[in-house]
């Protein structure tokens, strides 16, 4: 049972960095679709601490919450694209400047 | 002399130990390209059987070489980037293309597990590159990249056509993921394991095979597969008639050939996989009865599994210019509301055998 | 029915008016009118025995219900009335049906509504002069708001919403402080005694510090002197007045103004007897500038809602002078005022609506010679103006008289100053009587008609009510007397103490006495 | 005992209620209802008269009026000397007046609302000058005074009389003002307001040196009501009421409320020196002013207007001289001759179609030879002229006044001349010379109707009998040889005598005295009848030469403007700036930019709530940002 | 350097470069294709961990399905590409630069903190990423998320159903395109 060279917090920074750069992309980019790729990046980087920890403690919760996670990210994006495909049908546009008040 | 001999040895064991898994690999990829060859000839001559003419035969004796010289027609020819084209992508989608069809035969078992004694040292021998413990649901994550070909290569050409195919073989591929994946799930309710061999090895006899223990999940399988390769009864991402080229009317040259040599791997490993899962992969009814030596036993697995895939690919050649090609929605219309169900039914029932009986 | 009883009926007979009001379908707005006019024609005639059984020489609380209200902070209801409550109780019930019958022609829509919020005002109104119990009091206190809001804001002026908007904030403010007060009150009644309760009566026994009297005394006198409404605080009520109909600004005259005089009476004085010595001169002074700054105000207004309404301000500057004289004479010349004020300037009101109604302005301008095509109205609106500027022989000369008198002993310079006052109210009034009632009759105002029945039915009981208080005064003052007795020595003594304190009130420095 | 005293000022009261409510039914019985009233209140004030003769005094308690604290008023009548005296002249003028008020008023459209606010009037003056404590004097001061605002303002249609009526009341109510404080003064310091009770502890006040500071102020409210130099001013406007209300009001009653204050408190302000030399000043002030301003006025009514604050300022020398008999005998006589004076007044206005312009009269006197007549005597009277009342009662007060000061005496004598000139000067102009009347007006001028006449003849008859009852001691040797009137009145001074030491005439000055005020009479009259009649001295020559004088004269000395100018004015002013600027400006600033500055505030907090979901998220980063930043460095 | 160690760089680094392609490259569907690629280097991350089931089921679920149906809706939107924003909102380009930086920094700061005692040792072969581990324990143990999962797609999928079926919007978008012609 050897152990892996690699120490837990190569991949919580790892996971961080990606986290940041999630963030990044929601803040900039004015582009709705664009917005929901970086959320799906936050999660994954979500997930990849999960799957890190559980190997550390050796404890399958972790995975089981990867999944869960998996679960929560397919519906969101199925519910979200499907807002987007709405929105852009009423109003020909993604750009979230555009789609800024609640009432047209 | 033995010095001679010595490096011989050395060599054969380095060869046989150390590199046998690179040695598979470059094995199995060379024979999967012949095939490929072979297919197209193969294709071209049934469907002109058909349709009661001759096929290629003025290319080597009977049209043998033929694919050889598509092959180098293709290499031949000016290799031409529209303006219009999303250059990057454009170049990446061939690629992208062929890579999963490539990919998912690394998890096949073509033969059982041998050890020989080479140079009194026992070695095992798997006939299978990489034995996962995923195994199956390997195929079906790596099957699901498929689609991203046909896309990427829509999306880049830039043109009406191939927009429409790529959309189309997305929505078709995605949706005829699903029944493939519950057949899938059936087998390996059956099997009790994701491993491949564990699955062939539990279709042991004759009967056992799951082609007569899960006939609904064949059935489901095959038409997914078919849906899954684009083969004709679902080939509308490509459909002549509407889209022109579909995905790749702009493709041209060698990026074409990679778009048809993709097409083809992939039906290969599709027929690979279906004799697997429901034909017992390498088994041979009453194998041990004949009491062949081992190196024989494995030969004669092998040409079992040959045969059999080969039997399919001949089936998808026949299927391919008899049925016409459905509509998008009688497509989706079997796809969603017939299959589906249909996998689902079939999944209970497997399970209640499994847990009853 | 012994008192005590009777007293919770006429309380909350209107309200239980209003809710059978909501019965009655919206569009019989005779039957709702008439049925508003029932309702209080009944709590008046119910508080008619409530009158005559007051005891007039006992000070303590007569026809005192006590019951658990909200038992987990103490909050009990307790009511029950005595001098000081028992005059304004009655004149509420006596407004509220010469206002409901005042505004029988001019409120034509939403008449449903209008007689809800009249009658939900009378019980609210009346609920605050009798509850003791200080949650009890400033339930009543905000439940009075509402419907007074609605009064000037649905169915005012062209700037109702701003006026009513105004009253509202302006009284909120305070009676926020006030609320703030009463909780301070509450937590030290249980540091003391350790019981938790709201009631006046455990309060009144308290020993407050005199540093706390000051705070508190500030926070209960700004709700009241807002109310009152005294001399900085005092701009919104010429915008409520001009802006609310006529029976809104007759009530808000009659009765509302009355609750800062009371409230200052009943809060200020018994909670906080030293403060309140300390505060004379402060509150003295603002009564005296109230006198003055209303009457030269009123003077110079061209509208007569207006003029009324800031002679308003000048009338309170007395009952402030009265009281904070602090002598029995002045004290009760005070609290009749209160009643004399509401009876003369909600005639006033009533007067000055009747011919709105008629021409639809209110600009002294457009007004001249009324006498000559209304003479009976001008007969009705002599008296009135006549009372108002304190003639003897009616109302307001008893009330200015007494608090005049009264006052002189305790401070000369104030009262001097104040009488100088009445000399202001005799001008702005007649000098508005004459320009609008003499003079050459002007073109518009030929086709005005007179006092129709109804009118002059609400004008009888007023002008009876002038002559009594005028002629015979002792029947209202025979009921304060005993409770004004008790408070003012029960005042004394307090001070008495505070002068062992040795912190001397601020006025005798202030003089030189 | 007595009761029957409370039917006096009852029958006015009652009598004003009828005609009040039930005026316009009436129409023109409501005179006569009126008048009955005053003639039953004036019988049982001759019965009162004489149970007052015989020594008793009524005093009679119908209920306590106030009780609140220590201060009480009762609601009670003190029917003494002389408010008896009072009640006669009110109820018997006030009579008289009424049944020629009848004839006068003819014809009127509210005759009702006349006679109920007369009756009203007759009520409060009754009241006043039989109350017991001075709140009821107060209480009938106010009455008159409201009653006065509505009668000159009766012809309410004419802009200058409802202005005159509303300067009127204000006046008055200035000198209410003083009387109030002064009432506040005596009841702070004894606690009680009733004439006994402040007669037996006058010394207290005294004591509290507040004697004077009360009668001064008490004296201010006099001035006010009888029209003294600083608030005379509404006297004059007050001839805009119709005429038999300037008669009873303005001459006879009303504004003799002062003197009869004045000599009700008599044992007050004889203990202050300062008060009664206040008083004489100002009463000899006021006569000889009145009188200059009389001299050169050509309306009818004003010149007598002028001419009763003229006389007024002699009754107020008598009573400040400390001759309260005097004063009230003159006030007697007065209310006699000038009442007949207003009412002739009034006659020859009726027959000239309410012509009040002397100069457009003349000659009159063949055509309305009553009214001419009873013009006469009262002139006479008025005049000064032995044996019309007028010159007895003039003549004790100018002889007290000699006592008291020489000084005034000769001002008093000048005052007399003038008056006898001026009086002669109107008489002249309206009955003799040559007659100036327009031609259509002269044509149906016509003696007035009896109900006119007889109450001017039965005035005549008293301005000249008047006179006799007060007869000096010296003249009075047919009659026991004392003042009767004096004597009958004593009672009620004896306290104010035995306070100051009583004055002893030598008969021999007393004689030279009236001889002295006899010539003056007649000079007076002998000068006019030069410039009138005789046209020796021709008047506008004179008003030429001392133009700069006569144009002062006749502007009444700008006071009027003066007033105006000086007082009401700044007050309108500063309250119009108290209003636009204080209330609006600087109080409702505040209030309103309470709410503005919430408003501006929430401007700028609006601008965070952008829209873009962005702008959440990155605040929502940083946020996380610090709570890290938090962990770490803490 | 053991083999391990070079793939975790291997991945690392390309998830890094994906994650920056997905953020900063204008085009969509290149930012989408940048994500896909570091779904993959995920995958050999999750492999790296012992995660092979997670990892095979992370390349079925995000790369196969929710890519595609992501790459779908770009192509069926024809989505534009961004243009660089100039003004206020394009300095915040940077501040949300500075804001990554600083960000990430924290987060590691607390990676490095030892704040597990020893170096954190990671195990190499372990029984919890097997498809046997999970599977027992999902439907032992977490049978309860498991079935609130199965609702939560479900309610998805009616959501994403009506969303894109719902008649009002088709109306009005419609009436717009009604309004459009007429416009022209």
């Amino acid at each position: 049972m050897g152990t892996l060279s690699i120490p837990l917090h190569y991949f919580l920074i790892l996971a961080a960095v990606l986290f940041g750069l999630g963030v990044i992309g929601v803040i900039t980019r004015r582009n709705a679709i664009v917005i929901f790729m970086s959320i799906e990046l936050m999660l994954n980087a979500v997930n990849l601490t999960f799957v890190a920890f559980s190997n550390y403690l050796n404890n399958v919760e972790g995975h089981i919450f990867v999944f869960m996670v998996m679960v929560v990210a397919a519906a969101e994006v199925a519910v979200g694209l499907a807002i987007i495909v709405a929105i852009f049908r009423l109003r020909e546009t993604v750009h979230v400047d555009d789609i800024r008040l609640l009432k047209w | 002399m033995e010095f001679l001999l010595s490096i011989i040895e050395s060599v054969t064991m380095f060869l046989l130990v150390d590199l046998s898994p690179y040695l598979k690999v470059f094995l199995i990829t060379n024979f999967l390209m012949v095939m490929v060859m072979v297919l197209t000839l193969l294709e071209r001559r049934i469907s002109a059987w058909i349709q009661d003419r001759h096929g290629p035969n003025r290319v080597g004796p009977g049209g043998i070489l033929q694919p050889i010289a598509d092959g180098i027609k293709h290499f031949i020819k000016e290799d031409i980037i529209p303006g219009h084209v999303d250059r990057f992508l454009y170049i990446l989608a061939p690629m992208v293309a062929m890579i999963p069809a490539l990919v998912t035969f690394a998890v096949i078992p073509f033969g059982d597990q041998m050890t020989i004694p080479i140079y009194d040292e026992l070695v095992t021998f798997k006939f299978q590159i990489a034995d996962l413990n995923v195994g199956i649901l390997y195929i079906v994550g790596v099957a699901s990249l498929g689609v991203y070909g046909l896309i990427v290569g829509g999306f880049a050409s830039n043109n009406k056509y191939s927009m429409l195919g790529g959309l189309r073989s997305s929505a078709q591929m995605i949706s005829y993921e699903l029944p493939m994946g519950l057949a899938i799930v059936a087998v390996v309710l059956l099997a009790g394991s994701l491993r491949l061999n564990d699955i062939v090895v539990d279709q042991s006899s004759f009967l056992h095979w799951n082609v007569f223990r899960q006939p609904l999940g064949f059935i489901l399988f095959v038409v997914a597969v078919f849906a899954e390769t684009n083969r004709l009864p679902f080939d509308l991402p490509e459909a002549e008639q509407e889209l022109v080229g579909g995905y790749h009317t702009e493709y041209s040259s060698m990026k074409f050939s990679a778009f048809m040599i993709a097409e083809y791997t992939h039906m290969i490993t599709a027929a690979a996989l279906i004799s697997t899962l429901y034909l017992g992969g390498w088994q041979v009814p009453g194998l041990a009865s004949l009491g062949l030596p081992i190196v024989a036993e494995q030969l004669l697995q092998i040409l079992a599994f040959a045969a059999k895939t080969g039997f399919f690919l001949l089936v998808f050649i026949w299927v391919r210019w008899t049925l016409p090609r459905f509509r998008y929605d009688q497509l989706m219309n079997i796809g969603w509301r017939k299959m589906l169900p249909l996998g689902l039914l079939n999944i209970i029932v497997t399970a209640a055998f499994v847990a009853f009986v | 029915m012994e008192m005590s009883s009777l007293l919770n009926w006429v309380t909350f007979l209107p309200a239980l008016g209003a809710l059978v009001l909501l019965a009655i379908p919206r569009t019989e707005t005779q039957l709702v009118k008439s049925w508003g006019l029932l309702v209080s024609l009944i709590t008046f005639l119910a508080s008619i025995p409530l009158f005559i059984m007051f005891d007039g020489n006992s000070a303590a609380m007569q026809f005192t219900t006590q019951m658990d209200w909200i038992p987990a902070i103490g909050a009990s209801y307790h009511v029950g009335i005595d001098g000081l409550s028992i005059l304004l109780y009655v004149l509420t019930t006596f407004i509220m049906p010469l206002a409901i019958f005042a505004s029988w022609n001019s409120i034509t829509e939403r008449v449903k509504e209008y007689m809800i919020a009249m009658l939900i005002l009378e019980s609210a109104m009346l609920g605050v002069f009798i509850s003791l119990d200080l949650i009890l009091f400033y339930l009543f206190w905000e439940a009075m708001l509402i419907p007074m809001y609605l009064l000037i804001g649905v169915w005012g002026g062209k700037r109702r919403i701003y006026a009513a908007l105004k009253f509202v904030v302006y009284t909120m403010v305070g009676s926020v402080l006030m609320l703030v007060a009463i909780v301070f009150l509450y937590i030290l009644n249980n540091t003391y005694t350790g019981a938790y309760s709201f009631d006046l009566m455990a309060i009144m026994n308290l020993k407050i510090s005199f540093s706390a009297q000051i705070w508190l005394f500030l926070a209960f006198a700004l709700a009241f002197a807002i109310k009152v409404p005294m001399f900085p605080f005092h701009t919104w009520l010429p915008d409520a007045h001009v802006e609310a109909p006529t029976a809104g600004s007759v009530i808000l005259a009659g009765v509302l103004l009355k609750m800062g005089t009371y409230g200052l009476l009943r809060f200020n004085l018994t909670l906080f007897p030293q403060a309140w010595e300390y505060f004379t001169p402060l509150f003295l002074w603002l009564g005296v500038i109230g006198i003055l700054y209303g009457a030269w105000v009123a003077m110079v207004q061209t509208d007569i809602k207006k003029l009324v309404a800031y002679s308003s301000v000048s009338h309170l500057g007395f009952i402030i002078l009265g009281m904070f004289a602090m002598t029995v004479t002045s004290m009760q010349g005070g609290i009749l005022q209160m009643v004399n004020h509401g009876v003369s300037s909600g005639a006033l009101f009533l007067a000055v609506g009747m011919i709105y109604e008629r021409r639809h302005t209110r600009e002294i301008s457009e007004f001249g010679g009324v006498t000559r095509v209304m003479p009976v109205f001008s007969a009705f609106f002599l008296i009135i103006c006549l009372s108002s500027l304190g003639l003897p022989g009616t109302n307001g000369f008893v009330g200015e008289f007494l608090i005049l008198v009264g006052s002189y002993g305790n401070y000369p310079v104030f009262t001097i100053v104040a009488t100088v006052g009445i000399i202001f109210a005799a001008a702005y009034l007649l000098w508005m009587f004459r320009r609008v009632m003499f003079g050459p009759l002007t073109e518009k105002n030929k086709s005005l008609t007179d006092l129709d029945g109804r009118e002059i039915a609400i004008m009888i009981p007023v002008i009876l009510m002038i002559f009594w208080i005028g002629v015979y005064p002792s029947t209202f003052t025979a009921k304060t007397e005993k409770t004004v007795e008790a408070l003012i020595e029960k005042a004394n003594k307090a001070k008495a103490e505070m002068v062992i304190e040795g912190r001397k009130p601020i006025l005798s420095d202030f003089l030189g006495e | 005992m007595h009761d029957f005293i409370w039917i006096i000022p009852l029958m006015p009261l009652l009598g004003a209620i009828i005609n009040g409510l039930f005026g316009h039914i009436l129409k023109g019985k409501a005179g006569f209802i009126a008048s009955v009233a005053v003639l039953i209140s004036f019988l049982y004030t001759v019965r009162a008269f004489f149970i007052v003769m015989d020594g008793t005094i009524i005093h009679n308690e119908l209920f306590t009026w106030i009780q609140a604290g220590d201060f009480t008023a009762g609601a009670a009548v003190l029917v003494d000397q002389l408010s008896i005296v009072m009640m006669l002249v009110v109820t018997g003028v006030g009579f008289l007046i009424h049944v020629y008020s009848n004839g006068y008023m003819h014809g009127d459209r509210t005759v009702g609302k006349f006679f109920s606010y007369l009756n009203l009037f007759l009520f409060s003056m009754l009241m006043l000058v039989m109350g017991d404590n001075l709140l009821l004097l107060y209480l009938g001061w106010e009455g008159v005074g409201v009653c006065s605002y509505l009668l000159i303002g009766y012809f309410y249609e004419k802009e200058s009389a409802s202005k005159a009526g509303l300067k009127a009341f204000l006046a008055n109510r200035v000198g209410d003002f003083g009387f109030a404080i002064g009432i506040f003064i005596i009841f702070s310091t004894i606690g009680t307001i009733t004439y006994a009770g402040i007669e037996g502890q006058v010394d207290k006040l005294m004591a509290a040196g507040v004697v004077t500071s009360a009668a001064l102020l008490l004296f201010m409210g006099a001035c006010g009501k009888s029209a003294q130099f600083p608030l005379y001013i509404w006297l004059p406007d007050a001839m805009e009421g119709p005429t038999p209300v300037s008669a009873l009001i303005h001459a006879a009653t009303m504004v003799t409320a002062g003197v009869y204050m004045v000599a009700r408190l008599s044992f007050l302000f004889v203990r202050s020196d300062v008060a009664m030399m206040v008083i004489v000043i100002i009463g000899t002030f006021t006569a000889l002013f009145a009188a200059t301003m009389a001299l050169v006025n050509n309306d009818i009514k004003r010149v007598l207007a002028y001419s009763t604050i003229s006389q007024l300022g002699y009754m107020f020398i008598g009573v400040g001289v400390g001759a309260f008999a005097a004063g009230v005998f003159h006030l007697m006589t007065h209310a006699f001759f000038k009442a007949l004076l207003f009412l002739g007044a009034g006659a020859v206005m009726h027959s000239l179609a309410d012509e009040t312009d002397i100069r457009k009269m003349g000659n009159l006197y063949g055509k309305i030879k009553i009214t001419a007549l009873t013009f006469i005597m009262a002139w006479l009277a008025i005049s000064g002229i032995p044996p019309f009342s007028g010159f007895f009662s003039k003549d004790e007060i100018l002889a007290h006044a000699f006592l008291y000061s020489p000084l005034v005496w000769v001002f008093g004598a000048i005052g007399a001349f003038l008056t006898a000139f001026y009086m002669s000067r109107l008489v002249f102009l309206t009955f003799f010379g040559e007659s100036r009347v327009e031609p259509e007006v002269e044509k149906h001028i016509h003696e007035n109707p009896p109900v006119m006449t007889i109450p001017l003849m039965v005035l005549a008859v008293l301005s000249v009998v008047g006179g006799l009852i007060g007869i000096p001691a010296g003249l009075a040797y047919l009659w026991g040889g004392e003042n009767h009137f004096a004597n009958f009145l004593s009672p009620v001074f004896a306290n104010a005598a035995s306070y100051s030491e009583p004055h002893h005439i030598s008969h021999a000055l007393e004689y030279g005295l009236m001889a002295a005020s006899i010539l003056i009479a007649l000079g007076g009259i002998y000068l006019a009848y030069l410039m009138y009649i005789k046209k020796a001295m021709d008047p506008d020559a004179i008003a030429n030469r001392f133009s700069g004088a006569y144009k002062v004269l006749s502007n009444k000395y700008y006071v009027d403007e003066g007033v105006e100018a000086g007082i009401l004015n700044p007050i309108v002013r500063f309250s119009q700036w108290l209003w636009h600027f204080v209330d609006t400006r600087v109080i409702d600033g505040f209030v309103n930019s309470a709410g503005k500055i919430v408003w501006l505030l929430s401007l700028i907090a609006r601008r965070v709530q952008t829209g873009y979901v962005q702008h959440y998220a990155s605040v929502m980063v940083v946020g996380v940002i610090l709570i890290l930043a938090y962990y770490i460095f803490r | 350097m053991a083999i391990e160690e070079i793939l975790f760089w291997f991945f690392a680094v390309a998830a890094v470069a994906g994650g920056l392609g997905v953020v900063l490259h204008p085009n969509p569907i290149k930012s989408a294709l940048f994500l896909v690629m570091t779904f993959f280097a995920l995958a050999g991350e999750y492999i790296l961990l012992m995660g092979h089931f997670v990892a095979i089921v992370h390349i079925a679920v995000y790369a196969g399905a929710i890519m595609v149906l992501f790459l779908f809706v770009i192509m069926l939107l024809n989505v534009p590409e961004e243009t660089r924003q100039g003004g206020v909102w394009g300095a915040m380009r940077y501040v949300a630069l500075g804001l990554f930086v600083f960000l990430s920094f924290q987060l590691s700061y607390f990676g490095f903190q030892d704040f597990f005692g020893d170096k954190q040792q990671l195990v190499k072969e372990t029984e919890i990423g097997t498809v046997e581990s999970i599977g027992m324990s999902l439907f032992s143990e977490y049978v309860l998320p498991f079935e609130i999962a199965s609702i939560l797609l479900i309610t998805a999928m009616v959501g994403a159903i009506y969303l894109s079926k719902s008649k009002l919007i088709i109306e009005e978008s419609k009436k717009k395109k009604a309004v459009e012609k007429e416009d022209h």
